[in-house]
């Protein structure tokens, strides 16, 4: 198989952006999970969905609105009512197809379509909170969970992947628009782009 | 009652202003009337105005619940232009914008109706073949749209980012000369001094409460003044339309009720010259006698009565404006407000005889009904007077949605709040 | 003004698509009733005060909402899935 | 040290000098000052010119209150007219410039206005300049003519044509507390608030927090009221669960308790720094909101107020005691209250000579009489101020004044001052809880409107509330904040306050009768003649008044004009101010940049939405287009090539050889579930149950009306498992359509609706070498004809990549359409580029695209504008009978089947011409008259296989037409020209080319 292309590719340098006062305060990267999907099931299978997502995955996540998980490697979380975005090994869907029967639900790889960015530091609840009307402190959403969004016609999932670090999934074709975006925001705050 | 004039004015400032008559008197609502016209909005007071003036029906009250003016007259962007794309709807603008030509002098009153021409930027080839279609359609109807170029653009108004690497670049635009603008204000001032002049009864804070009826017929109204009878009834409320045909009995109507905001900038030294509106969104903007940039976007997009709107709907018209104008980033927003729009399924207005038997109907205006104020004034005076409709408002009948003869300029169908 | 969608929490209103009167009903697909047909697509009771109405939220969970809200001061009342709401059969399921 | 600054005292650092212009003019100022302040400190005066009168006008206020003392800001290479200079702090080298006046601020042509002034009355302009009735100044003309000079003459400061180079951000924040405010009871609030370790916002429209407490003179808790703010300042900020925002303005209340509030970040800065915003616009989010805005002091009305040297009282006290700067030497104060008497203390303190005390009432409290005291005057009881004389102030004039009869007597008696303080009494600030539209309620004894019941959940505090003392502040505010913040009232102590016990009811006088000019609204020179005016010609309402004289109307929005001018108004009808009422309160409180609004989109209005394969077209030198927010190649020229040069190569190598364009702007959407056949047999006019596997079928969706809606190809991978393919610019459109039906119509049929737009890439494979490019790159599956007939589909590979290759023809060749991940996308099509190679393959753009479908007759959004059937698009054979699918029940209605509808025809250019876009269609050839037009062109090109322009039309009575000849008329192109109607299937209409 061929590599998958990142739509950043000529765009995206590793490099140190500091701020007026030479601190840097968040680092932006983009991850590439081998596999991203969405898992759907009919209304009320909320557990035969999850059962199956931990068969495959080994993760275990709630059935409550925006539960989510956070393995190695892997990820889970609600983004919508009966609908989950999992991420993680190769092949993902197949395998979640396997085990997900037609009468419980259905799968469909977004491995492609979205593309993922990593923002991590002490000062990324302040730069998301310029782009996502949401809350981002982490007593209202707490590390694992989930959030689905939009900035402005972008939209995008969003997942607290550890205390200070969200993972982004955004439509592909909007990704280089929203990395500018993010990186502006984050000039005020001094920025680093890294390899994941 | 004093002759408004350069005269007038020089008489009176020797003799400190002391001998200017009320614009319209107060009078107290009489127990009957000929036409009670509901509404002392644009339409209505218009309304009134040519039902004595064309028809000699003089026995009329027009009847306010607020303040004259209040509702949407009082609160519109101005712009009174023709540039349709529909013929039924280029032949009523057209007819408008004719009234408007001699409204002041007819009225006596100046409402300040300044043809600067209206500018609409377009952005793509495709957007300009469509603008293009409709001022090729305006000409076939005998009004007058002109294409300009970019370079036409940049000298008429100097400020719009005619930059190609804008994220719309502008590849042209249609201009309509005698498009423009009026004082709102005036026009309902003008127009109730006119009507008053007349012998109309403009009764202001009376709220209508219901309708009284023998069987089927409507024949007359309960206000927060007291009764009042009339052979005729015309309604011209606007945005509360569904509200006065529900106190009638007609529960469901294709009238949605929606929030328009609009906004004013500080007022500056003269910058733009035209009424300019950007095709890369939703956005018409002017500029004020006193200064200020007058301007507004698209709805809020839900149903309201509350004649103001929301954040992101601002910031959304902002944006607009600083991608049309970048200069203008820098000034400031000065007041922001809203009012209540007739959405009709087609976007369309509806002037017609009904829907019961002694009513009549004048709705649907969505935000384009100031420039319609003295063609459906007259027009509905006509279908008032006649009972039957005047040449331009026979294609604008409330049976044509169930007959599927819309008159859908946006081709947005039956979604109110697209149109 | 802020939506409390029953799956995300309160979100501001850019979040979502107004999808109007949620009194009415769709005929059965297959009604040829022209008037009925006439009057859910066209007809509306436009209400001054408390008012069903459908959003959906498209910029978050995408799941229609059946919203009461009070269209003279904006102040909402009541928020359900519409999906849950006008389907039994899905809740028994 | 100017004359004017004192030698001590004041918040400034002294030791802090900055340099700064004002009309040209170097002068100096400390850090700390506001231009205002500064400009006082220079002695500077004249500041500004009125609206319409340009009268000259000084600085009257030290806040946002400010009506007169409006500057251009000269920064970043641009220009930012009417601030006021109260709100500018000074940085070094700021340059302002005073406005609205020519050729000088001194000197000024436009106050010749003022010898006309009675003629420009309230309303003049309705009355004339409506010109003659005939003649060639008839109509608009004679109008537009006076409307230029009167344009000219209107407006304040100029405004430039460059772009902005600032930049402007939104903040979005959450808070169980939002604190508007941080006077005394806004620092009461925040710190009861903080206590609970609830989330707090406490926002400030000032550079500092402490409001009147520092400049009040009083004592808090033992300390100097500065100092106690100062320290209770540094407690709150040093809490970790409050925010303090300074510089700060709460604007808007909108729904929700969303607050929208302005930070200036930059523009006290000389420099921006790296990344900052130069203004930020925070939308809060609160559970709880206590507005503690304070009050605003009104002046009183009376003839020749204002004169530059006439202030606010609370202004001159806060320029002494927080600036260190006094507005006079000699200073007289005018009042209706007690507040003015502190004012006077504080000035005689810090080295003013108090020329008097006039006061209206006839008794006052002995608080304020001991400080009249300590100012060193004998209040003048019973007197009022009848005039002012001096260009600059140089004495009043007073008369006996009875409070309750309102009347004058005696003699006019001078009295010296280069400064007069006045005050009117107090009007709480409350903008934000009137902004929902609840009417406030005028209270008689404190003479002033208080906030309405609230709309949404907020509490007030201090002065907001009409709690006039400093005591009462701290309690509104300590209570409102632990209220707000969930917890139970205090009984602890509250600091001490030691301040004059003044009696804080005004008496009810708002305006001096007399002769000359009196003022309501300074800003748009609306004088007490002109609310009379109004009156008598029956503008009462005091909505009318405002709309008649422009009362309240300027960039002040009346917030020292308003109360004047409604108690006149009040007056003249002989009614209770409570029964006249006030205009309507609106956002923003004060004016907002537009840029901060439209926030991180300016500059980048939409974003830019890219495929795959958007670096080859640019690097293979595509002219990218716009379509919705997508980039698509226009054209891949080639040097010299004009635009028509290369579409018509493009689309003549499809015809040719083979083509490659790119369609993954496509909507594509996965329908999956069991009942997904039942769900597209429903949402499309034609049938998908009987859809094989592995095939695909060409579908029509119409709107509910009847009316078309959109149009594309559906491919069924799996028994429950379609995928829907869309036109570009309705993908949202449809997505949102299925989503609702399914959501709210249908909500029983298990179907799951996924975009995968974005997962795909799509290339189309066009023309009759199409299927040997295949051959040579595709793996894993044969592409003959058997093995992928029209509208077949197999899995495959290309050069290691998985594809799905389906043969569908838009363009009417032998055509493919290759889909693959999109993170594979540019992989596969340069690996098709490369096995197109030795066919000659030629990319090509939107152009190419448009011209291949014309010649086929294929309909897109041009056609499909929302107002044609399907009938008229000449698709019935779509619409499916032996099943109902929205839209069937409606889309035979009279009107939509007329004989004079649009319908689509094919048209042929016969002078060789091209035909245009938007050009209409009419019957007559006649080239002196527009004849009536009976349709137009939706789509035109030049069709390198007919080698003839063509074009797209919807014309009256359609087919009926085919063969008749007809013309073009495109009046704005000035284009007339001779065509033939003809059937819109131009080239090979039995599709023979892309079956084969
Ligand atoms: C923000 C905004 C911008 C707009 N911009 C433009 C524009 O640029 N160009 C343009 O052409 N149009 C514009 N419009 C639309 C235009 O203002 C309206 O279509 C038009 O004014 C409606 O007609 P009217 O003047 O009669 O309505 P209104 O002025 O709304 O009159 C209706 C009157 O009926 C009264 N009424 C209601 N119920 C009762 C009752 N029960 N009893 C008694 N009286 C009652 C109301 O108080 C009101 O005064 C805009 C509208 C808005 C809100
Ligand atoms: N008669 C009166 O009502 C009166 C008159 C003068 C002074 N006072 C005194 O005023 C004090 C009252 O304290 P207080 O805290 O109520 O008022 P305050 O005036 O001390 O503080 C109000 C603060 O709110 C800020 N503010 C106002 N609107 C704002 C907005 N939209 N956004 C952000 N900030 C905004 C102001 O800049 C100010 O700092 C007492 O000391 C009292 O004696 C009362
Ligand atoms: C064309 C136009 C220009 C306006 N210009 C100003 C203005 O210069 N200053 C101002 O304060 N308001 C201005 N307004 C807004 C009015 O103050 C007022 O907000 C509007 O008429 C709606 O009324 P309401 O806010 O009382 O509901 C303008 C309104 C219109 C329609
Ligand atoms: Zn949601």
């Amino acid at each position: 198989m061929v590599e998958r292309q990142s739509p950043l590719t000529p765009i995206f340098r590793p490099a140190v952006h500091s701020n007026d006062v030479g601190s840097i305060s968040i680092t932006l990267s983009e991850v590439t999970p081998l596999s991203i999907v969405e898992a759907a099931c009919w209304p009320g299978l909320n557990e035969r969905l999850t059962a199956a997502i931990q068969e495959v995955t080994g993760l275990s996540v709630d059935t409550t609105p925006n539960a989510g998980v956070v393995g190695r490697g892997t990820a889970a979380f609600s983004i919508g009512p009966d609908r989950y975005l999992v991420s993680g090994e190769e092949d993902l869907s197949a395998r979640l197809a396997r085990v997900l029967s037609e009468e419980t639900g259905t799968v469909t790889d977004l491995s492609h379509g979205r593309t993922t960015f990593r923002v991590s530091g002490t000062r990324a609840e302040w730069v998301l909170s310029k782009l996502f009307a949401i809350d981002f402190s982490p007593a209202v959403f707490p590390v694992g969970e989930g959030r689905a969004t939009a900035h402005h016609d972008i939209f995008a999932q969003i997942q607290r992947s550890d205390a200070a670090q969200f993972d982004l999934y955004v439509f592909r074709s909007f990704a280089r628009a929203f990395w500018n975006t993010l990186c502006t925001a984050a000039e005020e705050v001094g920025y680093e782009v890294i390899e994941a | 009652m004093v002759e408004y004039s350069a005269l007038a004015l020089l008489k009176n400032a020797f003799t400190g202003n002391r001998d200017w008559k009320q614009a319209w008197r107060k009078p107290e609502p009489k127990p009957a009337y000929d036409v009670v016209v509901i509404g002392g909005g644009g339409h209505g007071l218009a309304t009134a105005y040519y039902l004595a003036k064309e028809h000699g029906i003089t026995n009329v009250a027009v009847i306010e619940k607020g303040w004259l003016g209040s509702g949407n007259i009082g609160r519109n962007t101005t712009i009174v232009r023709s540039n349709y794309l529909l013929p039924d709807s280029i032949r009523f603008y057209d007819f408008s914008v004719r009234l408007w030509e001699n409204l002041s002098h007819e009225l006596n009153y100046n409402v300040m109706f300044s043809q600067r021409g209206v500018l609409n930027l377009a952005h793509s080839p495709g957007q300009a073949d469509e603008y293009i279609r409709r001022g090729n359609a305006m000409r076939h109807e005998g009004g007058d749209g002109v294409w300009l170029s970019r370079d036409e653009i940049a000298r008429k108004v100097p400020g719009v980012d005619l930059s190609p690497n804008a994220r719309f670049p502008v590849v042209g635009g249609l201009l309509q000369p005698r498009a423009g603008t009026a004082r709102h204000d005036a026009v309902a001032w003008g127009y109730a001094r006119a009507a008053d002049r007349h012998g109309v009864d403009i009764v202001e804070n009376c709220e209508v409460t219901g309708f009284l009826r023998e069987g089927d017929i409507i024949t007359g109204v309960t206000t927060t003044r007291g009764e009042i009878r009339a052979k005729k009834i015309a309604l011209a409320v606007a945005g509360n339309t569904s509200r006065l045909l529900q106190m009638a009995g007609i529960d469901r109507f294709p009238i949605e009720s929606h929030v328009l905001q609009a906004f004013v900038s500080e007022s500056i030294k003269p910058l733009v010259n035209c009424v300019v509106t950007f095709g890369g969104g939703h956005l018409y903007m002017s500029q004020s006698d006193k200064g200020g940039l007058v301007f507004g976007g698209d709805l809020d997009g839900y149903n309201s009565y509350a004649q103001r709107g929301n954040l992101p709907l601002v910031e959304e018209v902002m944006s607009e404006m600083t991608a049309m104008f970048p200069a203008v980033a820098r000034l400031r927003l000065l007041r922001s407000w809203g009012g209540v729009m007739d959405m009709s399924m087609d976007g369309s207005p509806i002037i017609t005889k009904g829907p019961l038997p002694g009513m009549y109907l004048n709705s649907g205006w969505c935000y384009g009904g100031f420039k319609a104020t003295p063609a459906s004034g007259f027009s509905f005076a006509w279908t008032i007077a006649k009972g039957e409709p005047h040449k331009t408002n026979a294609p604008f009948t409330l049976s044509r949605f169930e007959r599927g003869n819309v008159i859908d300029e946006k081709g947005q169908g039956p979604t109110p709040k697209l149109h | 003004m802020l939506i409390p969608c029953p799956h995300c929490g309160p979100r501001e209103v850019s979040e979502f698509s107004y999808q109007g009167d949620a009194t009415r009903t769709c005929p059965e697909l297959t009604s040829t009733d022209v008037k009925a047909w006439y009057d859910y697509v066209y007809n509306r009771p436009n209400p001054a005060g408390p008012h069903r109405e459908y959003w959906q939220h498209s910029g978050g969970c995408r799941a229609h909402l059946i919203v009461t809200r009070d269209t003279r001061t904006h102040e909402i009342h009541d928020v359900a899935f519409a999906r849950a709401a006008l389907n039994r059969a899905g809740e028994q399921a | 040290m100017t004359a004017r600054r004192t030698s001590s005292g004041g918040l400034i650092e002294r030791s802090r000098t900055i340099g700064f212009t004002f009309d040209g003019r170097s002068y100096t100022g400390h850090s700390g000052d506001t231009l205002a302040s500064a400009l006082v400190a220079n002695g500077v005066t004249l500041v500004g010119r009125s609206f319409k009168y340009h009268r000259p006008r000084g600085i009257f206020t030290a806040s946002v209150d400010e009506p007169n003392a409006l500057v251009t800001i000269l920064k970043d290479g641009v220009r930012e007219p009417n601030i006021p200079a109260t709100q500018i702090e000074l940085f070094e080298g700021l340059e302002a410039e005073s406005q609205n006046r020519f050729p000088s601020l001194e000197f000024d042509l436009g106050a010749l206005n003022q010898l006309a002034g009675r003629l420009f009355s309230a309303g003049f302009y309705y009355k004339t300049f409506m010109g003659p009735v005939i003649g060639p100044l008839r109509g608009t003309r004679f109008w537009m003519i006076c409307e230029h000079f009167i344009r000219r003459a209107a407006g304040l400061g100029r405004a430039g044509y460059k772009p902005d180079p600032a930049r402007y951000e939104r903040m979005n924040a959450f808070c169980d507390v939002l604190i508007v405010g941080a006077g005394p009871a806004g620092l009461m609030a925040a710190e009861a608030a903080m206590s609970s370790g609830k989330r707090v916002i406490l926002a400030e429209q000032e550079p500092h927090l402490g409001g009147s407490a520092r400049w009040s003179g009083e004592m808090i808790g033992g300390k100097a009221a500065a100092d106690w703010s100062q320290d209770l300042a540094r407690r709150i900020d040093a809490s970790e669960n409050v925010r303090i925002l300074t510089r700060t303005t709460a604007w808007g209340y909108y729904d929700g308790n969303n607050i929208a509030a302005l930070e200036r970040v930059t523009d006290h800065l000389a420099d921006a720094p790296k990344g900052a915003p130069r203004h930020r616009n925070w939308a809060i989010r609160a559970d709880t909101v206590v507005l503690a805005t304070g009050a605003f002091e009104r002046p009183i009305v009376f003839p020749g107020n204002d004169r530059p040297g006439v202030m606010l009282a609370g202004a001159t006290e806060r320029y002494a005691r927080e600036f260190g700067v006094l507005p006079g030497e000699k200073i007289a104060l005018f009042t209706n209250n007690d507040s003015a008497y502190r004012a006077a203390a504080a000035l005689r303190q810090f080295g003013a000579t108090i020329m008097a005390i006039i006061d209206v009432r006839a008794k006052i409290s002995p608080a304020a009489r001991a400080l009249a005291e300590e100012a060193g005057v004998e209040p003048l009881l019973g007197f009022a101020v009848t005039a002012t004389v001096g260009r600059r102030l140089t004495k009043v004039l007073v008369r006996r004044f009875d409070a309750e009869t309102e009347r004058l007597s005696g003699d006019a008696r001078p009295i010296e001052a280069d400064c007069l303080a006045v005050s009117g009494g107090w009007s709480p600030a409350i903008h934000l809880a009137s902004q929902a539209g609840r009417n406030p309620k005028w209270d008689e004894e404190l003479c002033a409107f208080l906030p309405p019941e609230p709309t949404q959940a907020w509490a007030g505090a201090g002065a907001f509330t009409g709690a006039v003392t400093t005591a009462e502040a701290l309690s509104t505010g300590r209570n409102a904040g632990l209220k707000a913040a969930g917890k139970k009232l205090s009984r602890a102590k509250l600091p001490e306050v030691t301040a004059p016990n003044l009696d804080i009811h005004p008496a009810s006088v708002f305006e001096i009768k007399g002769n000359g000019k009196a003022f309501v609204d300074f800003q748009h020179d609306v004088t007490v003649e002109d609310v009379r005016l109004a009156h008598r010609e029956g503008f009462v309402s005091v909505e009318h008044l405002k709309r008649y004289t422009t009362l309240g109307m300027a960039t002040d929005q009346g917030k020292t004009s308003n109360v004047p001018g409604l108690a006149i108004m009040a007056d003249a009808r002989g009614l209770p101010i409570r029964d006249v009422g006030t205009t309507r309160f609106r956002p923003p409180f004060s004016p907002v940049s537009i840029g901060a609004l439209a926030a991180e989109k300016y500059g980048h209005f939409k974003p830019d939405r890219l495929t795959p394969m958007h670096d080859w077209h640019v690097e293979h030198g595509a002219r990218m287009m716009n379509v919705g927010l997508w980039h698509r190649p226009m054209i891949y020229g080639q040097p010299g090539e004009t635009v028509e040069q290369a579409y018509t190569r493009e689309a003549a190598t499809v015809r040719r050889s083979v083509g490659i364009v790119d369609v993954s702007t496509l909507g594509k959407i996965a329908v999956k579930g069991p009942d997904a056949a039942v769900f597209l047999d429903r949402v499309y006019t034609n049938q998908f149950s009987t859809l094989p596997i592995n095939k695909a079928r060409y579908g029509l969706m119409l709107r509910k009306d009847g009316i078309a809606l959109d149009d594309g190809t559906t491919w069924r991978l799996g028994e429950h498992d379609f995928l829907m393919t869309t036109t570009t610019a309705n993908a949202g459109r449809v997505m949102q359509h299925l989503e609702y039906v399914l959501d709210v119509v249908w909500p029983d049929l298990k179907v799951h609706l996924t975009s995968v737009t974005d997962q795909w890439a799509g290339a189309a494979l066009a023309g009759p070498n199409a299927r040997k490019v295949l051959e040579t790159c595709v793996a894993g599956s044969a592409v003959d004809n058997e093995a992928l007939p029209f509208m077949g589909l197999v899995y495959g590979e290309i050069d290691r990549a998985p594809v799905l290759v389906c043969r569908l023809s838009f363009s009417g060749e032998l055509a493919y359409e290759v889909y693959c991940g999109a993170g594979h996308g540019k992989h596969v099509w340069e690996a098709l580029i490369t096995a197109g190679e030795p066919h000659g393959i030629a990319p090509y753009g939107m152009e190419a695209l448009g011209a291949l479908r014309i010649e086929k007759g294929h309909v897109t959004g041009a056609e499909i504008d929302g107002r044609t059937t399907a009938r008229d698009l000449y698709l019935d054979w779509m619409l499916s009978k032996k099943k109902p699918f929205i839209g069937s029940a409606l889309m035979d209605r009279p009107g939509l089947i007329e004989k004079t509808r649009l319908r689509l025809v094919g048209v042929i250019s016969l002078d060789g011409r091209p035909l245009g876009g938007g050009a209409h269609i009419v019957e007559s050839g006649d080239l002196n008259e527009l004849g009536e037009s009976i349709g137009h062109i939706t789509a035109f090109c030049y069709s390198p296989a007919l080698a003839q322009y063509i074009g797209l039309a919807l014309v009256k009575g359609g087919k009926e037409l085919h063969g008749k000849r007809a013309y073009i008329s495109d009046p704005l192109r000035k284009h007339f020209g001779p065509v033939q109607i003809v059937s819109h299937h131009f080239f090979d209409p039995e599709g023979k080319r892309m079956h084969g």
